[in-house]
This record gives C-alpha cells, sequence and structure tokens, in this order.
C-alpha cells in the first residue's frame, strides 16, 4: 500500500482499530497484570506509530497550494450521493498534527493513573483520535457529521466513566450542549443538500444561495461550532466537563475537542455563507470579546485550579473567533490575513498549553486528590522540577512571547487594531488579565510555606511526567520561538479562503 | 354451501376455544385451548386453500411452541387463585373496547367505509397448483434474503433462551479451557527460599 | 561582527541554560564560574563592538538573523541593529551584570537556590540584550516580556515569604498594565506603517504623523500621538513612572544583587531605551512628548519626596531609583535623548553601586534592612563606606562625578528646551520639579548615609559583635563600579551629549534640538563644572540637601520626628506612598476580584447555568413530572392505550 | 359463498378477544402471551384471505415469517418468564412495575 496515497485513512482508521485491539486484550487480573502491561504497550505504540505516520503528512505536505493534498474519494452511501471523501489542506493538517501529537501525550499520562479498567480507557482514546482526525479530514457532510457525533461517545464514556464526583451530571451537560447545536448542523446539511444533490462541502460552497437561507444556516452552524468552541454565553458546560473529566479528558477536550468549533467555523461557515458570516461578523466580534474580558474576569474568581483553566480556555478560544470575524471589519488592504493566521496559530497554541497546564493539575491531583487551589500552598517546595514546568506553562497560558501563547495572541491584537481601536483595546485586556488569573493561580499553588501535610509529602515528577510535561514544554517553546514553520502551512489556504469569503455568494443566484 | 358450513363451524369452534383460552382459571387448560385453537386455524387455513402454512401451523406451532408454552406452565408453580383474581373487575371495559373494535372493523369490512371493494371471492386457483411449490418459488427467489435473516433470528432466539436460563450455581465446579490453555508454570508453583526449621531439641 | 553578536546574546542564555537545568550536576562553583565567565565574554566583546563603532568608525549595522513568521505580507523577524545606542547599553549591560554575577558569588553564598540564581540573572543579562539589540517590535516587545519574566522569577526567588511572592505578582501584573499599552502601541506601528522593523517604521513616521486614527467615535486624533502614548504606557510600566510605579518598590523584596541589577541599573531603564530608540517618532508627537515630560517631572519629584520617610535601606535607594528614573524620561520630554541615555549609563553605574553597598551593609547586618537600627557603620566597613560615599555623591550630582555631568547636563536641558515658548505651564512644572527635585535627592541620599555609616551605633550586641567587611567577591565589584562612579561622566559627556555619538541613532528635529543649545556653551569637562557652579542654582540645591540632612540626621535627630508629629497630615500621605497602593490594591484588584465574583455568581451560575440551561432541563423535569404519572409500569396499562389508540385510528379511518 | 369479508369477520372477532384476554387476565404473564400469540393469529388470518383474494403469495410468505418471528419471540419470551419467576417467585404482572416513570 503507498501509505502517502491512503495516509489519511490510515490515520484514521489504524487508531480506531488499535483502539478495538486494546478493548479486546483487556485488563486480564488488574491493572497490575502482564496483560494489562502488554494492553498498555499497545496502546502506546499504536499512538506512536499514529504519530510516526502523520510526521509523512507534515514531511509531504505542499505548502504552496491551497488545493486539497491527500485525496481519498470513493463511494460509500451512493443512492444519496454521499461520498467518502477526505482531504487536508494548511487548515485541517496542523489540527491534524496536533491530534497525534497529544494523543501519545495522554497514553502516557494515564499509564498507571488509572486504576480500574485501563484498556477500555486506552481503547476510548485510541477510537477518539482515530474519529478527530476524520473530522478534521472530511470533505463529505454526511461523513463530518457522523464522525462528529461519534466523537462525543468516547467523550462521553471517559467523563462519564472516569470523571470525577458529579461525573454523571457533567458528562450529560456535555452531551446534551453539543448535541443539540449539532443537529441543527444537520438541518443545514440537508437543506444544502437538497440544493446541490450531494453532500460533497465544495458543492456548498459553490451553491449561491439568498441572503436569508444563508444567515439561517449560519445560525444553524454557529449553534454547533459556538458550542463547541465554546463561546459565550454556550460555555457553561465547559467547566464542568473539565473539572469532572480524568486528566487525559480534560487534555483532548481542551487541546482538540474545542478546536472542532473553530475549525467548523473556516471550514463550513465562512466559504459556504460568506454573505451570513458577514452579517452577523460584528456579533461574532462582539461575543469574542466578551468571552476574552468576562471570561477573563470569571476565570480570576475560581477557586477551582481545572475551572479556572477551564475558563482561561474559553478566553483564549474567544482570540480564534475574534481573529476569523475581523475581517469584514477591516478597511484597510492588510490584517484580515493576519486576525484569520492569528486565530489558527491560537487555536494549536492553545492545543499545546492548555493541555499541558491541565497535564500539570492532573499531577497535583494524583497525590493530593484535590483540585481546590486553597488545598494547596508551597508546591515549589517540595517539587521543584514541576514548579518549573507550571511556571513555564503558565507564563505560556498568560501569553509571554517566547511560548506559543503569544504568537496568535500578537497576531490577532495586532489585526484587531486595523479593524478598531477598542477590539484591540478589549482583546490586549487579556495581557492583564491573563497574567493576573494565571500567576495568582500560581502564586497561591506554587508559592509560599508549604502549607498543610499533604504538600509536605508530596514527590517531584516521576519519569513519566517529566517526559510528557517535557515534549509538550519543547513544543511550546519551539512554537512560540520559531512559528514560521506553521504559519507557512497555513498561510496560503488561509489567503485562497480569504479571497474566497470575498466573493459574494448573491450573486451564484 | 358444504363448505359454508364447514367454515361456519370450523370459525365458531375457533372462537370459543378463544374464548376458552381467556376465560379458563387454569393455565394448563388455557394452553390446551390455545391449541384447540391453532388446530381450528389450520383447518381454516385449509378451506382457503393455504395448505402450506395450515401444516407449518400445526407441525410448528402446536407441536413445538405450544409444548413448549405447556412446559413453561407445568414446570412453574403458579398460585392459580393468586394470579386470576380481579376477574370481573376489567371485564366490561375489555368488553367495551373490544365490542368498539370489532364494531368499527366490520364497518369497515361490511360496509364503504374504507373504500375498498372486500366483497369478492377468493381468486380460483388453476388446475395442478400447488400451494407449496408456488410458496417454494417465491421464498427461495425474492425473499431469500429474508429468508436466511429469519433463520438467523431462529439461532439468535436459541441463543438468546439458552443464555437466559442458564444458571452459574454457586459452588459448582466448571471449567474455563481459555484459563487452562493460558496458564503458566509460574503461576502454578512457587518457589520459596527459607532458612532450615530447626525442630525442638535440635541444635 | 555577526557572530561576535551572537556569542554576546547567546553565551549568557547557553550559561543559563546550564546552570538552571544542569544545576544539580554542574554544582555551585560550576553554575556561577560559567555565568560569569560567559557574561564576562559577553562584556569584552561589547566592548569590541563599541570600539568597533566609535573608535573604528564602523558602520552600525542592521540585519535579521531569521524570520519568526510572515503573514499577510507583514514579515515578523528577529534580528539585530547594532548602533553605538545599542553598542552602548550592550557595555552598560554586561558590565553591570558582570559585576553582579560577582557579587553573588558572595551575597548568596549560603542560599539553597544557588544555581537557579545564576541561571536567572544570566538569563535576564540574554533578555536584555535581546532587547538592546534588537532591530524590530516584535523581539524588542519580546525582550521586553522576557525581562518582565526573569524579573518576576527574582523578586519571588525567595518563594517562600509571602511579602516576595506578593511583590512579584504585583510587578508582573503592573508591568503587565504597561505592556498592554504597549502592544497596542505596537500594533498602532503596524497598522499605519505595515512593518515592524525599525527603519521601516522610522522611515514612514513622517506618514504616520499626517494620519489620523478615531479613538473616541467622531474625534480624530493624530496617530503619532496615539501611537506614542500607547508605546510611553510601556514604559511607564518598565521603567516606573508614576502612576505605575508601585511595584518597584515591592520588587525590593529579591535578593538585592538583582535589585542593582535590574531594578536599578537595566530592566528599569529599558523604557527610556525604548523611547530614545523610537526617538524619530517621538519627535513627531508634540502631545506626546508632552505626557512625556509630565510624567517624569511628577515622577522626579514626588517619588524623590517618599524616599525621605523610608526606612528600609533598599527602599530609600529605590525610591531614588524612581525619582532619577523620572529625570530620565524628563530629558526624553525635552528632546534630550542624549541626556536621557548618558543619566541612564552614569546612573546605571553609581546606583547599582549603592545597591551593591546597600547589600553589603545588609550581609554585615545579618539582612537587617532597617536603617533605624544601624549607624556608625563607617568604622566597621571601610571599603564598602568608600564605595558609598562615592555612589552618594554620584547620585545627588556632586560635582565631578559621573552623576553631576549626567544631571546636570539634563537639567540645562529642561531649562533651555523648547516647552518655555510652546507651552509654559509644562515647562514650569519640569523646570521646577528637577531643580526641587535635587535638593530632595540629595536630602534622602544623605539621610540614608548618615543614618547608616555615621551617628550612634544603634544595632543590638549581638549583631555589633560579628560586625565587619564584607569577603572581596562583594567589595570588588563595589570598587570596580565606584570608579566608573567617579570618572566616567568626565570622560564621556563630550562625545556623548555633544559630539554626536548617537549619530543617526537619535533624531531630533531642529526645533527641539535643546542639547546643541546647552554644547554651544560647553567648553570641555573642566570648564562645565565652573559653568554650573556660577550658572545654576542646581549644585547648591544639592549641598543644601546634604547640609539639611546632616543637620537633620546627625546633628539634630530630635527634630525629625517633631517634624513628622507637626505635619502629620502630610507625613501620613507621605508614609503611605500618596495611596497609590491602597487604590490599586482596595480599587483596582478587589475592584476586579469583586466584578469576577459577580459576572461568576450572577452571570454564569445564575442566569447562564442556573435559570438558561438548568432551568430549562427543570422545566422539561417538571413537564416529564407530569407526564410520568401516564407511565405506571404495568403491561397492562401500555396495553390499554394501545388498544385504545388503535380505536381511534380506526374511528378515523371510518370517519375521516 | 365464503370470502374474504368472513374471513376478516372471525380475525377481527378473534383479535377483539384477545384484547379482552390481555384485560381480564392482567395479572398472569402465561396468559398475557397466550392471548399475543392469539392476535398474531388473527394477523395471519388477515394476510391469508388477501393473499388469496388478491392471489399473491407475498402474503403468505409474510405468514411465514410472522411464524417465524413469534416462535422465536415465545422462545425468548417464555425463557425470560422462567428467569423471571425463579428471580421473583411470581410472574404476577401487577408486582412488575420497575419501568414505572
Amino acid at each position: 500500500m503507498d501509505l502517502t496515497e491512503n495516509i489519511l485513512s490510515l490515520l484514521i482508521w489504524l487508531p480506531i482499530a488499535g483502539g478495538a485491539a486494546v478493548l479486546f486484550i483487556g485488563d486480564g487480573d488488574g491493572v497490575e497484570s502482564r496483560r494489562a502491561g502488554q494492553m498498555r504497550w499497545l496502546a502506546l505504540g499504536i499512538s506512536l506509530l499514529t504519530l510516526i505516520v502523520s510526521v509523512r503528512l507534515y514531511t509531504n505536505f505542499d505548502t504552496t497550494t491551497a488545493a486539497m493534498q491527500f485525496v481519498e474519494r470513493t463511494w460509500w452511501i451512493g443512492a444519496l450521493n454521499v461520498e467518502y471523501y477526505l482531504g487536508v489542506d494548511g487548515i485541517s493538517a496542523p489540527l491534524i498534527l496536533l491530534t497525534t501529537f497529544i494523543t501519545p501525550l495522554v497514553v502516557i499520562t494515564g499509564w498507571d493513573t488509572i486504576k480500574s479498567r485501563p484498556s477500555q480507557y486506552f481503547a476510548a482514546f485510541l477510537v477518539l483520535e482515530g474519529l478527530m482526525v476524520g473530522v478534521f479530514s472530511a470533505l463529505d457532510a454526511v461523513l463530518f457529521y457522523v464522525l462528529w457525533e461519534a466523537m462525543l461517545v468516547p467523550m462521553f464514556l471517559i467523563i462519564g466513566v472516569w470523571g470525577g464526583e458529579r461525573r454523571i451530571y457533567a458528562t450529560l451537560k456535555f452531551f446534551l450542549y453539543t448535541f443539540l447545536g449539532s443537529v441543527l448542523m444537520l438541518v443545514a446539511f440537508i437543506y444544502l443538500y437538497n440544493k446541490t444533490g450531494n453532500f460533497n462541502f465544495f458543492s456548498f460552497m459553490d451553491v449561491g444561495l439568498t441572503l436569508v437561507e444563508q444567515q439561517l444556516i449560519f445560525i444553524a452552524f454557529l449553534l454547533a461550532f459556538a458550542v463547541k468552541v465554546p463561546m459565550w454565553p454556550v460555555h457553561t458546560w465547559l467547566p464542568d466537563a473539565h473539572v469532572e473529566a480524568p486528566t487525559g479528558g480534560s487534555v483532548i477536550l481542551a487541546a482538540i475537542m474545542l478546536k472542532m468549533g473553530g475549525y467548523g467555523f473556516v471550514r463550513l461557515s465562512l466559504p459556504m455563507v460568506p454573505d451570513g458570516s458577514a452579517y452577523f461578523a460584528d456579533m461574532m466580534i462582539g461575543l469574542s470579546l466578551v468571552a476574552v474580558v468576562y471570561i477573563g474576569f470569571v476565570a480570576l474568581m475560581q477557586k477551582d485550579m481545572k475551572k479556572l483553566i477551564a475558563y482561561s480556555s474559553i478566553a483564549h478560544m474567544g482570540f480564534v473567533t475574534l481573529g476569523f470575524f475581523l475581517m469584514w471589519s477591516i478597511t484597510s488592504s492588510s490584517g484580515a490575513e493576519l486576525g484569520m493566521t492569528g486565530g489558527m496559530v491560537q487555536m494549536i497554541s492553545h492545543g499545546l498549553v492548555s493541555g499541558a497546564m491541565f497535564l500539570c493539575v492532573g499531577v497535583l491531583y494524583d497525590r493530593v486528590h484535590s483540585r481546590q487551589i486553597a488545598d494547596y500552598g508551597g508546591v515549589a517546595n517540595t517539587m521543584p522540577k514541576f514548579a518549573g514546568f507550571m511556571v513555564l506553562f503558565a507564563m505560556a497560558n498568560a501569553g509571554l512571547p517566547g511560548t506559543s501563547g503569544f504568537v496568535g495572541e500578537f497576531m490577532v491584537i495586532i489585526a484587531s487594531f486595523n479593524a478598531n481601536f477598542w477590539y484591540a483595546f478589549l482583546a490586549a485586556s487579556t495581557l492583564i488579565l491573563g497574567a493576573a488569573y494565571t500567576l495568582w493561580m500560581v502564586k497561591r499553588v506554587m508559592y509560599g510555606e508549604v502549607a498543610n501535610q499533604n504538600v509536605a509529602e508530596l514527590t517531584d515528577l516521576n519519569g513519566r511526567e517529566f517526559i510528557v510535561l517535557g515534549i509538550l514544554a519543547i513544543a511550546v517553546l519551539l512554537v512560540g520561538i520559531w512559528p514560521a514553520p506553521l504559519v507557512d502551512m497555513m498561510s496560503v489556504t488561509v489567503r485562497e479562503l480569504l479571497i474566497q469569503v470575498g466573493q459574494s455568494k448573491l450573486a451564484g443566484l | 354451501m358444504f363448505h359454508a358450513i364447514l367454515f361456519y363451524f370450523f370459525s365458531a369452534v375457533l372462537l370459543g376455544a378463544a374464548l376458552g383460552v381467556i376465560f379458563s382459571r387454569n393455565p394448563v387448560h388455557a394452553v390446551m385451548f390455545l391449541v384447540l385453537a391453532f388446530f381450528q386455524s389450520a383447518v381454516l387455513w385449509l378451506l382457503a386453500e393455504a395448505e402450506f402454512l395450515a401444516i407449518v401451523l400445526v407441525l410448528v406451532y402446536v407441536g413445538a411452541v405450544m409444548v413448549l408454552f405447556l412446559f413453561v406452565v407445568m414446570m412453574l408453580d403458579i398460585n392459580v387463585e393468586r394470579v386470576t383474581g380481579g376477574f370481573a373487575k376489567y371485564l366490561p371495559l375489555g368488553i367495551l373496547v373490544a365490542g368498539l373494535m370489532v364494531t368499527e372493523l366490520a364497518l369497515i369490512i361490511w360496509g364503504q367505509g374504507s373504500g375498498v371493494d372486500l366483497s369478492g371471492g377468493f381468486v380460483a386457483m388453476p388446475e395442478g397448483y400447488s400451494n407449496t411449490e408456488a410458496l417454494g418459488a417465491v421464498l427461495y427467489t425474492e425473499h431469500v434474503y429474508a429468508f436466511e435473516i429469519a433463520a438467523v433470528i431462529l439461532l439468535l432466539a436459541i441463543v438468546a433462551a439458552i443464555t437466559l436460563t442458564m444458571r452459574k450455581r454457586p459452588g459448582l465446579k466448571q471449567q474455563d479451557v481459555a484459563k487452562q490453555v493460558a496458564v503458566r508454570a509460574e503461576d502454578r508453583v512457587r518457589i520459596v527460599k527459607m532458612d532450615a526449621e530447626r525442630g525442638e531439641g535440635e541444635s | 561582527m555577526e557572530n561576535i553578536h551572537l556569542t554576546i546574546v547567546f553565551a549568557p542564555l547557553v550559561a543559563a541554560i546550564v546552570a538552571g537545568l544542569f544545576g544539580k550536576q554542574v554544582g555551585r562553583a560550576g553554575a556561577h564560574w560559567i555565568t560569569i565567565l560567559s557574561v564576562g565574554l559577553s562584556f569584552i566583546l561589547s566592548c569590541l563592538v563599541l570600539k568597533h563603532l566609535y573608535w573604528d568608525g564602523g558602520e552600525a549595522q542592521n540585519y535579521t538573523l531569521y524570520t519568526w513568521a510572515v503573514s499577510d505580507g507583514l514579515r515578523m523577524e528577529v534580528g539585530f541593529l547594532v548602533d553605538r545606542l545599542t553598542a552602548l547599553m550592550m557595555v552598560v549591560v554586561t558590565f553591570v551584570s558582570w559585576m553582579v554575577h560577582i557579587y553573588t558569588v558572595g551575597y548568596m553564598h549560603d542560599d539553597p537556590g544557588y544555581q537557579r540564581f545564576f541561571s536567572y540573572i544570566s538569563l535576564f543579562t540574554f533578555a536584555m540584550l535581546m532587547l538592546v539589540m534588537s532591530n524590530n517590535f516584535l523581539q524588542l516587545f519580546f525582550g521586553w516580556e522576557a525581562v518582565g519574566l526573569v524579573s518576576y522569577l527574582l523578586i519571588g526567588f525567595w518563594f517562600k515569604r509571602e511579602t516576595a511572592i506578593f511583590a512579584n505578582l504585583k510587578a508582573f501584573l503592573v508591568n503587565r498594565v504597561g505592556d498592554f499599552g504597549f502592544i497596542l502601541g505596537i500594533a498602532g506601528v503596524v497598522m499605519f506603517s505595515g512593518s515592524l522593523d525599525y527603519a521601516t517604521v522610522f522611515a514612514s513616521s513622517e506618514f504616520i504623523a499626517n494620519q489620523q486614527i478615531e479613538v473616541i467615535p467622531g474625534t480624530a486624533w493624530n496617530a503619532m500621538t496615539v501611537i506614542c502614548i500607547l508605546l510611553f504606557i510601556g514604559a511607564m510600566g518598565k521603567s516606573a513612572q508614576a502612576p505605575l510605579h508601585v511595584w518597584l518598590p515591592d520588587s525590593m523584596e529579591g535578593p538585592t544583587p538583582i535589585s542593582a541589577l535590574i531594578h536599578a541599573a537595566t530592566m528599569v531603564t529599558a523604557g527610556i531605551f525604548m523611547v530614545a530608540r523610537m526617538s524619530p517618532l517621538y519627535e513627531f508627537s508634540e502631545t506626546a512628548l508632552a505626557v512625556v515630560l509630565t510624567i517624569g517631572a511628577i515622577t522626579a519629584f514626588f517619588m524623590g519626596l517618599l524616599g525621605v520617610v523610608q526606612n528600609d535601606i533598599k527602599r530609600v535607594v529605590a525610591y531614588s531609583t524612581l525619582s532619577q528614573l523620572g529625570y530620565m524620561t524628563v530629558a526624553l520630554g525635552v528632546s534630550a535623548y542624549s541626556a536621557a541615555i548618558f543619566h541612564l549609563m552614569t546612573h546605571a553605574f553609581f546606583k547599582a553601586l549603592l545597591f551593591l553597598g546597600a547589600g553589603s551593609v545588609i550581609i554585615a547586618m545579618h539582612h537587617e534592612q532597617d536603617i533605624r537600627k544601624m549607624g556608625g557603620l563607617r568604622k566597621y566597613m571601610p571599603i564598602t563606606y568608600w564605595t558609598a560615599v562615592v555612589g552618594t555623591l554620584a547620585l545627588i550630582g556632586f560635582p565631578g562625578t559621573a552623576g553631576f555631568f549626567s544631571k546636570d547636563a539634563l537639567i540645562e536641558a529642561v531649562k533651555y528646551s523648547h516647552w518655555a515658548e510652546t507651552d509654559a505651564l509644562v515647562y514650569w512644572i519640569a523646570y521646577l520639579s528637577v531643580l526641587l527635585g535635587v535638593f530632595v535627592t540629595a536630602l534622602y541620599s544623605f539621610r540614608m548615609f548618615f543614618l547608616v555609616f555615621h551617628g550612634e551605633e544603634r544595632m543590638d550586641k549581638e549583631t555589633k559583635s560579628h560586625l565587619h567587611e564584607t569577603p572581596w567577591v562583594v567589595t570588588a565589584p563595589l570598587i570596580l563600579l565606584a570608579i566608573p562612579s567617579l570618572v566616567i561622566g568626565w570622560i564621556t559627556i563630550e562625545p556623548v551629549l555633544f559630539g554626536g555619538f548617537f549619530g543617526e541613532a537619535i533624531s531630533v528635529t531642529t526645533g527641539h534640538d535643546v542639547l546643541v543649545q546647552v554644547g554651544e556653551t560647553f567648553h570641555g569637562s573642566w570648564n562645565f563644572i565652573i559653568h554650573s557652579l556660577t550658572a545654576g542654582p542646581a549644585v547648591y540645591l544639592a549641598l543644601a540637601g546634604a547640609a539639611t540632612a546632616w543637620f537633620l540626621y546627625l546633628k539634630r535627630p530630635d527634630i525629625p520626628a517633631s517634624i513628622a508629629t507637626k505635619f502629620s497630615g502630610l507625613y501620613d500621605l507621605l508614609d503611605h506612598k500618596y495611596y497609590f497602593d491602597d487604590l490599586y490594591i482596595k480599587g483596582f484588584a478587589a475592584g476586579g476580584r469583586r466584578i469576577g465574583q459577580f459576572l461568576w455568581s450572577k452571570g454564569d451560575e445564575l442566569i447562564i447555568d442556573g435559570i438558561i440551561v438548568n432551568g430549562t432541563a427543570k422545566q422539561i423535569g417538571r413537564f416529564a413530572g407530569i407526564l410520568r404519572r401516564v407511565q405506571t409500569g404495568y403491561l397492562y396499562h401500555y396495553a390499554f392505550a394501545m388498544f385504545f389508540g388503535l380505536t381511534l385510528i380506526l374511528a378515523w379511518l371510518l370517519w375521516a | 359463498m365464503i370470502g374474504l369479508q368472513h374471513y376478516l369477520t372471525v380475525s377481527a372477532i378473534l383479535f377483539a378477544l384477545a384484547i379482552v384476554g390481555i384485560f381480564i387476565n392482567r395479572r398472569n404473564l402465561i396468559l398475557l402471551l397466550m392471548c399475543i400469540e392469539l392476535m398474531l393469529l388473527a394477523v395471519n388470518f388477515n394476510f391469508i384471505a388477501f393473499s388469496r383474494y388478491l392471489g399473491d403469495e407475498t402474503g403468505q410468505v409474510f405468514v411465514f415469517f410472522i411464524l417465524t418471528v413469534a416462535a422465536a419471540e415465545a422462545a425468548i419470551g417464555l425463557a425470560i418468564l422462567v428467569v423471571l419467576f425463579r428471580n421473583r417467585r411470581s410472574i404476577n404482572v401487577q408486582e412488575l412495575d420497575t419501568m414505572k416513570g
């Protein structure tokens, strides 16, 4: 089999098949048994293999074209013109790489911290990985929708089975929120199908639509994606889901699943309903800025570390949507691309940084079994290595230059200044708010005298944790110091997208 | 005419048997009445020249399913008195609903309510016609796929019935072949190293 | 040359990484050797660079190291611009840093975080060099925030101390308020010039100056003014100008070497450097310069005043730093950029000297910092004493010392500035502030000096018995810093201020060129001393201040206390630092928390989650609660419902 | 002439009787199952009648399948009943209300 021809299918089905295999091996006679050990190695091997395969996606990626690459196309449900149609461009390829990069780390994280049903846990993550890659590479609406919804199932189980005390509430809230949103997306797909006769994304993009149609479709998409991002005011599922999810679940949720929303906006909303998007752009910018400022304040007052990071995720994702919808407010010739690219980079960076932050909390939680800030204090005394990582990631979260967190924020702030001074003003307030909530937490958790017996008994990072956090730290710094490869990957596609979005579809009627 | 008499007679017995099913206090009696009803149905189907199904009904239904019913009824020690209480309480309601339904159906069947003419007789079959052969012809050609699925469903029913009713009794030794095959030496024998013990009086 | 630049910048980084990540492997000695050697290397190479640019007449170099990212035609690059301004800063930074490195060997001798400390200060040197050597706004911002990060880490170095970790958070956040303005300024630069590169931006400064921007809808402001003020907000944060000065005194919670390095000599001057670097932009906005001047004047005078009532030895020096930074800002405001940089340089030496001297005293006093518990240390610590004399004299601007030349030139520049004609109010505020500031500076400097080194010995016996001079690693840097504090002004005033040292690095429009006016009366350093003795009140004000301090704190120590009680209102105001801290902590910080709490509990939890989300769920639940009665669980009820439905359907078929 | 209508009538009455059976025997699960069998029988009657009326064997094929499914249903239903009885010592429907909302 030629690897590059079917690389996307491989990236989708390899982890899913691997997940099935892991499930089949099972836990043996418990967590300590030889069989469970083999199962873990298999899970890690599969995820690493997927990562290695995805490296080829990067090396063979052509950054000079905006066209879809690695295309695979065959009939799936012929009667309805549904295709198995895969392909990536500069928007989706980085996200796929992020997915394959994060999953092995999650597997390593769960290595010995998951005590109950580890095989099912790992299988869920592997299957989830395949589905997520599928969502990012699907170019057929039905395929996209099916994978989009299928993704909920493993995540639902991860939170519901391995979660915290209020996991049932959280997982139901998560499921209902996201499901409710995406059902309307299906309605929009069916409407477009009735117009075009197939489910191909490109024919959706080409079909002419009236303004009212575009507005309605935009709203349908908006609900699906805004929930995923999540945008204010449909964000309240996220803190709950994060708080209750196991560490790996939080990482995947923050690092990748939230990106689905942003990805949906650029892949579907903008090119398919450009006039509808233009119509609602001001509202989107408004909601994004509310997310940045309002959520920034809310994050300040969180007593639970995971909740705090969850809220900071919402604020950071506000930058993503802000960057995407700036283009109509920018009258000068430049800035639109910068905003869009900034939003994209912010997605990648947030994947790394928030994932790392959740891992850090996970490290503490595994030892003390508390997420409350008040239960800690002076952790740096007993866990110096960990403190180094935590401060680094906190700084990245606060958008310090030289870390990945800065790149996207910088681009978006500059672009938003082109649009309106006050947009930039409110967006830049994250510099203060982000630093305030992140570092205040660091102060209360890491610094000070050893607060209690639990902290005094903490042991520093073990090898596995060190490797995971170390890899993420390198990635965060690398993207921060040299984001050019990432930006180059996107730039041609983003430029093409902007041209496409710039053309009104009303003329196509 | 003879045909009509037969039809009415067997119909009457069929309905009587059905009444017997629903009103008998003893479940065993009820099953027996049900068997009777099936027999009458088979006869009526024969009258309608559906011989194959009539035979199948007797063989499969009466021969297998009804025996199963009887088996269960006899096997389970059911307190008849307790179970059949409250008999009369719901009778009026039942009769009301049933009566209403029969009336409505009759109106449809005998009236023109449905807009379809139902008054005709059956199509006469040509000479040498074999119901079994004709059924077989469609069953193994047009409906072969459904036929296969029906077979699977039956298999499923067998498996389901067995797994449902099988029970593991505590204290009963059972054999796990998978475990036997997967066994390793170190699971069986544990070599313990220890100092030799000294008995009393030794030094 | 490029390799030399790279070595200068990255040698400290490599050293920082080695000392930080492999601290255990290299050990304590390894950590200090590698960092000291690498920073020393940087210093020597920086001197070479300066020599190449000044004496050898080398060309300024501006090149790109690598492309960070390109998007939308905006090239975001990392590169170096090394001209004489940069080279001067490099020498100052690496020299002070080097001294501090050596000094640290003694000061942090017993600290368990020894390697970490060396790693941090080397990292700081790297960041500061990135800042000053940058040729574009992106890298400038990188360095800007990176020094802030290291400052954060170092203030909180003793992270067990509640006050230290409060101070470092405060420092970072206040700096972030400045950076908030700074990044908006950068965004403005990009918007109007389409580039981050200094050269391109400066080339289009005239274009920017003709642009308008509507910040408040309906009122068009000059784009250059908006950009310059936003950038200056960044400088206010970093250089601790009022009202963003509050973090600097608190930052004294960090170990003394870093107070000398970061919070006196180098990092806090980044704002001054930045404005000087941006002189081609600031020159196009009178309004922005007026803001700079006013803020600087206010800081110079009022922050100095606070130094008079402080009792912590380091805080006194910190307030004097604030005040001196105000002087530099004033110089920027009158377009005397060279004077600002000149004062920055001399200040770096003598303030580092004073801080390290204070540190030496603190070591000797066993980490006692209250000057009321010192006194008479002169005979125990002769080297520290004499270096402190040099530092104090330089600080008050005693004729002949480095501080004298820079400060006097600065005051002259204010006196002759164009503001006298264009805006008399601003002019007089600035001029009076700097003049009165001289008096105040002398007063608090000598107050501290006398209280520490002269007079009654107020320490307890235990401490007294251990008093002795500090080891050579501490005193050697003091001596090495005392030398430039004495002579650097004498040597360099002519080329730096009047000799066009900076060349094209600093540009001043003709009408603003106040230093040319000052330079007309300049005929050599000796003459300059004579001139200021005869012409200006500044030197006499300084002497008066010193005399007052002698009178109040040595001769009649009872008077200050009675003044404090007599003018208790004023004293309270000063003691509470004009209530800025209270305003920020009770106003902004607590207010922010209250807003957060309100939005969270009322917005998120009550309205969105409580009413909308769970409210919907509850309504559905209530409805279902009614419906569930139908579901009795009895099979025959369901059967009945089915048949009932069937009957209805039949009826519908029949009659519909 | 005995025709479609007659058969349909018989089946309708049979069906109605089964309903009555379900109503009055609402305590005995076995009888409920039997009544369901009766109903299926009534349905089969209809199929056969229509098949003959229209001269199309498909109706009878359907009956064939219904018989199959009914057999499966009876087998599984009875198995469930046995398990139920084993666990509860009763097949009284009124005690089986775990589905209560």
